[in-house]
């Protein structure tokens, strides 16, 4: 199904609140469909034209025990009027589907926020698994929750009397009604931030069709907790509220998490330059879902996707995908990338083109697998045996993961290069409006494949360094590769040293001349000279944009400046890193790129680190500028 | 995939001077491979040899085809690559037994069970040649190497029991020094479509010498081998005097002398190349050795060596634009 | 090795909450598993536990044993290690079918062929569990997963098969529902000097639910399963009144009925565990599937159990020394 | 057998011309026996109290065809009678056993230099192998070699009429006599320098004592070229020499390669600390001879050795043999480096010691496997997921690799963590004179290892951050160990984000804390501050002393400071460059100390690169110096 909705209107848009902005987060057990309810109302608000942008986070495990504290899973949302870039610091409206989900994530809601919560979930063995001694709803502890505007409703019976009322409901459906209080309550979040509920009626009848009943228990839990919200006398201060769409650049536009855009964009990059994209990979957390969009996408459309026995074979397998012609393309996360890097090394010795993208996530070892880290940069840029180089370009957002996979497949195949994409766990989970591009539009590479008599295969192209692509098949072309030393030109395995020594210079001379083929780094915001720079990377983006948005409106000296281009740095950097007195790095590691910042332009850079499973607050970035300000003045 | 002008073996041989030690047993394995080539009128610029890294995984560089020396223990990996990308492509994967057996073990098993549609020759000497000869995950208990001074404890990997272990479907053994049982073997194996898995036993003069001597030598291996033919019954013997018998007690194949204790031709086991049950029993047989064609039992193969059709890409990029643009939409104008 | 206290199965559960989904097939194994320690009498400190990387290699840290969570696939070596080190160990590895035979299979093969003195516990619930549901190596043919979304084209492993031809000595299977059968199964494998391999069918109730419906339910297992016993025919069905004939056609076990095509009992098979052809014979057995012990034929071990002798370390210290002074040396006063 | 000579008289020393040192190169086909003949002149020098170093070469193939330029194998000597540093740039004896040697090696012979060539090899065929289109022996060409002090006997015909004339010679042993060609040879060179030919007999004997024949041809050779020197009518100019010996510190010597002394350090450094060493490796050039020479040494005495299916199975079992309490050990090469890296991860994030040594080759990827190269130290430092940092160490000489070793294992054990000591294949094939450690004199850290009873696996020793080392075994000590989270103290897995912040800072402290517990980094050479501090690491040691001292002994200012600890730093090294005006490092790869050394000072340090697949000469690292010196005076 492929329908469209212009910018939707909210229900009774006359009586209530407008907001620039609000945070909600949905959390209860892994299987409470806690991320379905979210997703849901992202479509909703994206449809209403709002910006928003998405954080789910979920434990390791698949089922976690109902009711524990490690065992709550949770979906924040940010929807807005204006553009914005985060999911949001603190919460405007939590809802806890039950007492474990109250107790891991109270802290975050904001004073005066708007707590809803399941009282029926509120029985003794929840609140003690939760760890309570009390129930936190009993009037003997009002004061604990005073300061938020409560929404205390049995959500558990409404949805199973919801459920009961339905005609023709079997015995079993009934049994299961308490699955749809997620829908019962999207159903009432939906209408008190004003948005409408007509494409989450449609996916469940897409999603439901084959079983009439499940399908009906869905309408109804929606239908009854929205009637709830037009219907029930809420607590004063609950006023309904409306979010007024956002301005966009005018396009077609969907939500799309990064993992989605990524695997369209590795698609569309091989594609657009003649070549069969093969994806080989071996699953996990959390680059899997690239190989899920892309297997879905593939197996009809002749599009490649090879589940490999593991990382090694996966790299390899693109490897030589890539040695035959195809545009070989692998994703991974930390552990995959260690176990890929010596095949790196073969494909750059083979100089064949390859896309890598690395999906980072807390480290080290099996780490936090489920959460969000940038810890992988240096392993990234140097983690290789051997003077190895290889280009690093990282996305700094869901949307981005589009235009950085086709540049990644662009500079591969121009460059005859292995390529590595850093994305993160954030970014691969996190949903966000996304305008999307036409394929159509996308320059078309085409290459040209004939006859290779005559042609050596390490002669170089003078300007970009590369290799010509000689496959196998191709007339004229017979020749052999591999990891031993090649002699420069003929390809044949060379141990003189001399020769060694510049084909060592050619692999680095290549690579370091893309800075000569990616645009000038630009300042994102604020001005090209001044106090204090922050400069980002990756999915810090968001909340550096924010916090330096704000400091910029108190007429504060300070830019943002975000690289997309890690390695090589783009030729201007150091000059305009130069142009501010001081330049501070927010990164989500120990300091990873600040290290090769300092490395190469000798200012005394410094990193911000945070390296909790969690991206930035806005409010942490702030914290950390307004410090290094005031340590500027003092 | 077969040459306009008909090439002779010799048309297959690289420019390069080989670089094996003199006496090595991997030269006679690459002659009855260019051999095979010739006979098959196979295209060199559609022919790809794939290799790790090992004494044996040098042989790419002998061959007037494409060729690819990757990393150790990793060439049925990248072979199952450019299957997948380039499936007409006729491609030959060479390798040792630490290559394969050692680092490259759950590869092999991979290949194996997918059927990739490759010609895979692992070069037997149970030894690592090219690192100077440490014991390998073949050589047999008792092996004395700079890693094993007082002799390997291990039980070796079998080859051949290990590719039945994993659902190979065509399995097959040689000799080095026999070259019409290699140049035999490896036109069966080439034909095959699916993972064609052929052990070849190769003396490495250097550091293994005489492993394989009783299999080597003309005269003894009438003794020491089976050669195995579809449909004729497992004699073996100079004059063909012995045979193997199935034996019910121990559910294993057993070699008897015809004419002893009762022994006549019908208590011999004919082959079947495409009976599991037998290629089981062969695989455990050790006196005489089975060479020849142990298991030939064609099966579907995904990674096979049809062309993707012409217009798989136009398809692929509208099913994508169509995938983009899934779910729900809007614009903004 | 045995405790002072006699302890109880639920003495060997930590304190930490299981956190496999409620009904996990993993919950029985672990039962059984904390059974047959008991009935061993094993101290929790000299018993160790090593898993690798899935929902199933989460066991290590519900046993109040010495447990370690690994990395993916490597359990089997670091077990390995751990025996090298410190022989005296009762050392346990549990893996997942996408740990043992995707990633870990190189591991596990020469693990079984070195018989490395521990008990390996492959939790076979034909999926991945805890990356939410891709098709495994064990998956059956066609399965549909998010990654093979038009089902799976490959020949699954048989992780009995790989087994037998990774040269396994011990070779089990059980069903997760069977307590009895996996109690008894655990004790055997446990007592077993050298790598004692068991698989172990387990529903994955929310990737893979019901795969193993026929095996586990009790009705209907009584048809699906033949359970083995040493020196017993191979007898099943409710009132046993099938069994296994061997076909000398093809070499192969096959379901017969006592008293139909005039089958008696003295068809059947007699179960000899020590027997290497029959196991051979019933690892390709797929129904009724072999349940028990398969093969039990113990060989010598070097990396056992014997602990390291006392004084070896001096003994090193003194060789080291030696080996220091070798060959020339000369003085400078 | 284990004899002493005290350091030796040589032959006729009264009618000799005294040098100081002297360079030999032998060369010839892989199968000549060059390598065993340059050991043994080797050991004679050692024995005659020359100092001394060696420099073997030779092709990745095992026996590349006779004859070929390729397949020459070369090992190259300098003997001394003062302290030297390296096998030396130019050499003043080349012997050539054939055509194809002769091309490869006579550009390395200085003018006057002294060569040797077996006229009996060369024959139409070889020349014609080696690429000549004449006989550059021939009278036509005598200006050829006019410059060099050429001695052209026909060695083949000498050593095949030596051996015809051992009574009782059989046929066999005649057709083989051209194998002893490389003992006429060291026979002839060992009179000519002077040198005792005991030791050299006494090895023969022990080699081929159970092959009467072989012995008496060997023996017969030696003999046979000793008494040509001493008999037969040199050209004029070629006046045999001695070289006096060496100052050198008391105590008992032997010549070692770095191999040796680094696999002795490795099990001495266990044992040392009551511990059991267990080295798991898989073969790989030039990192196998370690495995050799401990699989030698451990089968009777108990140390164990495990030669595992590759690299990752290695140090999984290194890993498990330390969890279970001995002292997992690994060694390898680049790729092998690759391939374990997801397993350092594990040991980083369980806190496990081990040792891992890299003996660093030509890379990228399969390279130049048999060649050196310092490329491998980014890899080092960060080639790893994560935040997972680790203590890297590099020894600078063969004789050095006992000491670094047992640093490595006191390390590993004191701080709980995996430490990586490269070396490289220089330093593991080049013998030195090599006092011998006495292991009573090392000081004994044996564990006391008891009960675990109250003892938190993840409480942390206050100063040096450690984890107590709980193995399976110890009472009172069952708990759960793994590559998830830990939590700090307990252990136990923990997804709490303030933990995992936590427990990344100590991890990294407690690595940077190691540079409180190492010596204050010293200057080797020169004085404390200065003009140019040439600051090295590794194998580079020997040319850059050699250098450094010359250019301070020419008034220079110029000192040289060489890196054992590249991680962490020692404490005073950027306060100590910082007294420099200017900081060069030379180094054999693209600058990888270099980066890391300007993000730690932010000096302006630069990098003096070869990437050749061989070591530094002297000359180039003179060259280098002296180029930065004018470029500053400029
Ligand atoms: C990752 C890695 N580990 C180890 C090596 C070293 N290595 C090269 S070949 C080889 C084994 C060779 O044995 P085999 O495969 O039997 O081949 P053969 O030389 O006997 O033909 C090894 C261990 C390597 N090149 N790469
Ligand atoms: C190197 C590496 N690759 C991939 C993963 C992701 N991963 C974790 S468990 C798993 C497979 C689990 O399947 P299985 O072994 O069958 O265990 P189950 O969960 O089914 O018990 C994968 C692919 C990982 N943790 N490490
Ligand atoms: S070392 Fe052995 S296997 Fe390698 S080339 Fe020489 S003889 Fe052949
Ligand atoms: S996902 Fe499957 S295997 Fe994993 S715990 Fe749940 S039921 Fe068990
Ligand atoms: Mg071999
Ligand atoms: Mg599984």
């Amino acid at each position: 199904m492929n329908f469209q909705t212009s910018a939707g209107t909210a229900p009774d848009e006359g009586r209530r609140l407008r907001r620039e902005a609000v945070v909600i987060r949905f959390a209860g057990d892994s299987g409470d469909g806690i991320q379905s309810a979210g997703n849901q109302f992202g479509i909703e608000a994206a449809l209403a034209g709002n910006d928003l942008s998405t954080y789910p986070d979920y434990p390791s495990e698949i089922r976690a025990p109902a009711g524990t504290t490690y065992g709550v899973s949770s979906f924040q949302i940010q929807i807005a009027s204006q553009e914005i870039h985060t999911p949001g610091d603190k919460l405007d409206c939590l809802v806890a589907f039950n007492p474990a989900a109250l107790k891991v994530h109270l802290v975050d809601l904001k004073p005066g926020g708007v707590l809803i919560v399941d009282a029926g979930a509120f029985k003794a063995a929840g609140l003690k698994k939760a760890g309570y001694d009390h129930d936190p709803l009993s009037e003997d502890h009002a004061d604990e929750l005073a300061d938020y505007r409560l929404l205390n409703v049995d959500i558990s019976t409404l949805t199973r009397e919801t459920v009961a009322a339905i005609p023709d409901i079997d015995v079993s459906s009934k049994k299961d009604a308490l699955k749809a209080r997620n829908m019962w309550v999207l159903g009432l979040v939906l209408w008190l931030y004003g948005r409408d509920k007509h494409a989450t009626l449609e996916w469940i009848d897409k999603k439901f069709g084959t079983k009439p009943l499940v399908r009906a228990v869905n309408f109804a839990a929606v239908e009854a907790g929205y009637a709830f919200g037009a219907t029930a006398l809420l607590p004063s201060g609950l006023e309904p509220v409306t979010i007024e769409p956002a301005k966009a650049a005018p396009g077609l536009y969907r939500t799309a998490t990064g993992a989605e855009t990524t695997a369209y964009g590795l698609a569309a990059g091989a594609l657009k330059q003649g070549l069969l994209p093969v994806y080989c990979s071996y699953p996990i957390t959390p680059a899997t879902t690239m190989l899920h969009t892309l297997a879905r996408l593939g197996e009809e459309a002749g599009i490649r996707t090879f589940q490999a026995e593991d990382e090694i074979a996966a790299i390899c397998a693109a490897i030589g995908a890539s040695y035959a012609g195809g545009l070989g393309m692998t994703g991974t996360s930390g552990p995959g990338m260690a176990l890929k890097s010596e095949g790196f090394g073969l494909a750059v010795a083979a100089e064949l083109p390859l896309v890598i993208v690395n999906v980072q996530r807390g480290g080290p070892s099996t780490g936090l697998p489920t959460k969000v880290e940038q810890s992988d940069l240096l392993q990234a840029v140097a983690g290789r045996h051997g003077d190895a180089p290889m280009p690093v370009i990282a996305m700094r957002a869901p949307s981005e993961g589009f235009d950085i996979a086709v540049e990644a497949a662009r500079i591969a195949v121009k460059y005859m290069t292995p390529v590595i994409v850093l994305s993160d766990g954030y970014i691969a989970n996190a949903a966000e409006p996304w305008k999307i591009p036409s394929l159509t539009d996308l320059p078309d590479r085409r290459l040209q494949r004939g006859d290779a008599h005559g042609i050596q295969p390490f002669a170089r192209d003078p300007q970009t360094l590369a290799r010509p692509w000689i496959v196998p098949g191709m007339a004229g072309g017979v020749h052999r590769l591999g990891g031993l030393e090649r002699q420069d030109g003929s390809g044949e395995v060379s141990y003189d040293p001399k020769n060694h020594e510049r084909m060592t210079e050619l692999r680095m001379k290549k690579i370091d001349g893309i800075a000569e083929d990616i645009p000038l780094q630009e300042v994102d915001l604020g001005a090209e000279t001044g106090d204090i720079a922050v400069l980002g990377w990756g999915s810090t983006y968001g909340a550096i944009t924010d916090a330096v948005e704000k400091l910029v409106a108190e007429g504060l000296s300070v830019s943002h400046i975000h690289l997309r281009y890690i390695h090589p740095f783009p030729r201007n950097l150091p000059e305009l890193l130069k142009g501010f007195k001081k330049v501070i790095v927010p990164e989500l590691n120990t300091g990873q790129l600040t290290m090769l910042l300092r490395a190469k332009t000798l200012l005394p850079i410094e990193a911000v680190t945070k390296v909790a499973g969690r991206p930035f607050q806005i409010g942490e970035v702030e914290t950390a500028i307004r410090a290094a300000l005031s340590e500027m003045s003092s | 995939m077969t040459a306009e002008v008909a090439l002779k073996p010799k048309d297959y041989a690289s420019a390069q001077d080989v670089r094996w030690c003199p006496g090595c047993g991997n030269y006679s394995v690459i002659k009855a491979v260019q051999k095979t080539l010739a006979e098959a009128g196979n295209d060199p610029e559609n022919t790809v040899f794939v290799s790790g890294i090992g004494c044996s995984s040098r042989f790419p560089y002998y061959m007037e085809t494409y060729g690819f020396h990757t990393i150790h223990g990793r060439a049925a990996a990248v072979a199952t690559g450019v299957k997948i990308a380039k499936p007409e492509l006729d491609v030959w994967v060479v390798s040792g037994d630490g290559d394969s057996l050692a680092i490259g073990g759950n590869h092999l098993l991979h290949l194996l069970r997918r059927n990739v549609d490759v010609t895979y020759l692992l070069l037997n000497n149970e030894i690592y040649g090219l690192t100077k000869g440490q014991a390998s995950p073949t050589s047999r208990r008792g092996t004395l190497s700079p890693t094993s001074p007082h002799g390997t404890l291990d039980q070796p990997v079998n080859p051949i029991e290990f590719a039945i272990g994993a659902h190979g479907r065509f399995i097959a053994r040689c000799v080095d020094s026999l070259q019409g049982l290699l140049s035999e073997t490896f036109s069966r194996a080439h034909a095959f479509h699916g993972t064609s898995f052929v052990e070849i036993l190769q003396n490495c003069l250097v550091f293994n010498d005489g492993v394989f001597a009783d299999q080597e030598d003309k005269k003894k291996n009438e003794e020491t081998l089976l050669w195995l033919r579809h449909g004729e019954p497992m004699l073996y013997g100079a004059d063909k005097s012995k045979g193997i018998r199935f034996n019910p007690k121990t559910y294993a194949l057993e070699p008897v002398t015809i004419g002893l204790d009762g022994v006549t031709l019908d208590d011999i086991v004919v082959h079947d190349e495409t009976s599991h049950g037998l290629a089981m029993m062969l695989s455990a047989l050790e006196a005489p050795l089975p060479v020849g064609v142990i298991y030939a039992a064609p099966e579907a193969t995904f990674i096979g060596r049809q062309p993707i059709p012409q217009g798989t890409m136009a398809k692929s990029t509208a099913r994508l634009a169509g995938a983009m643009h899934a779910g729900n939409t809007w614009r903004v104008e």
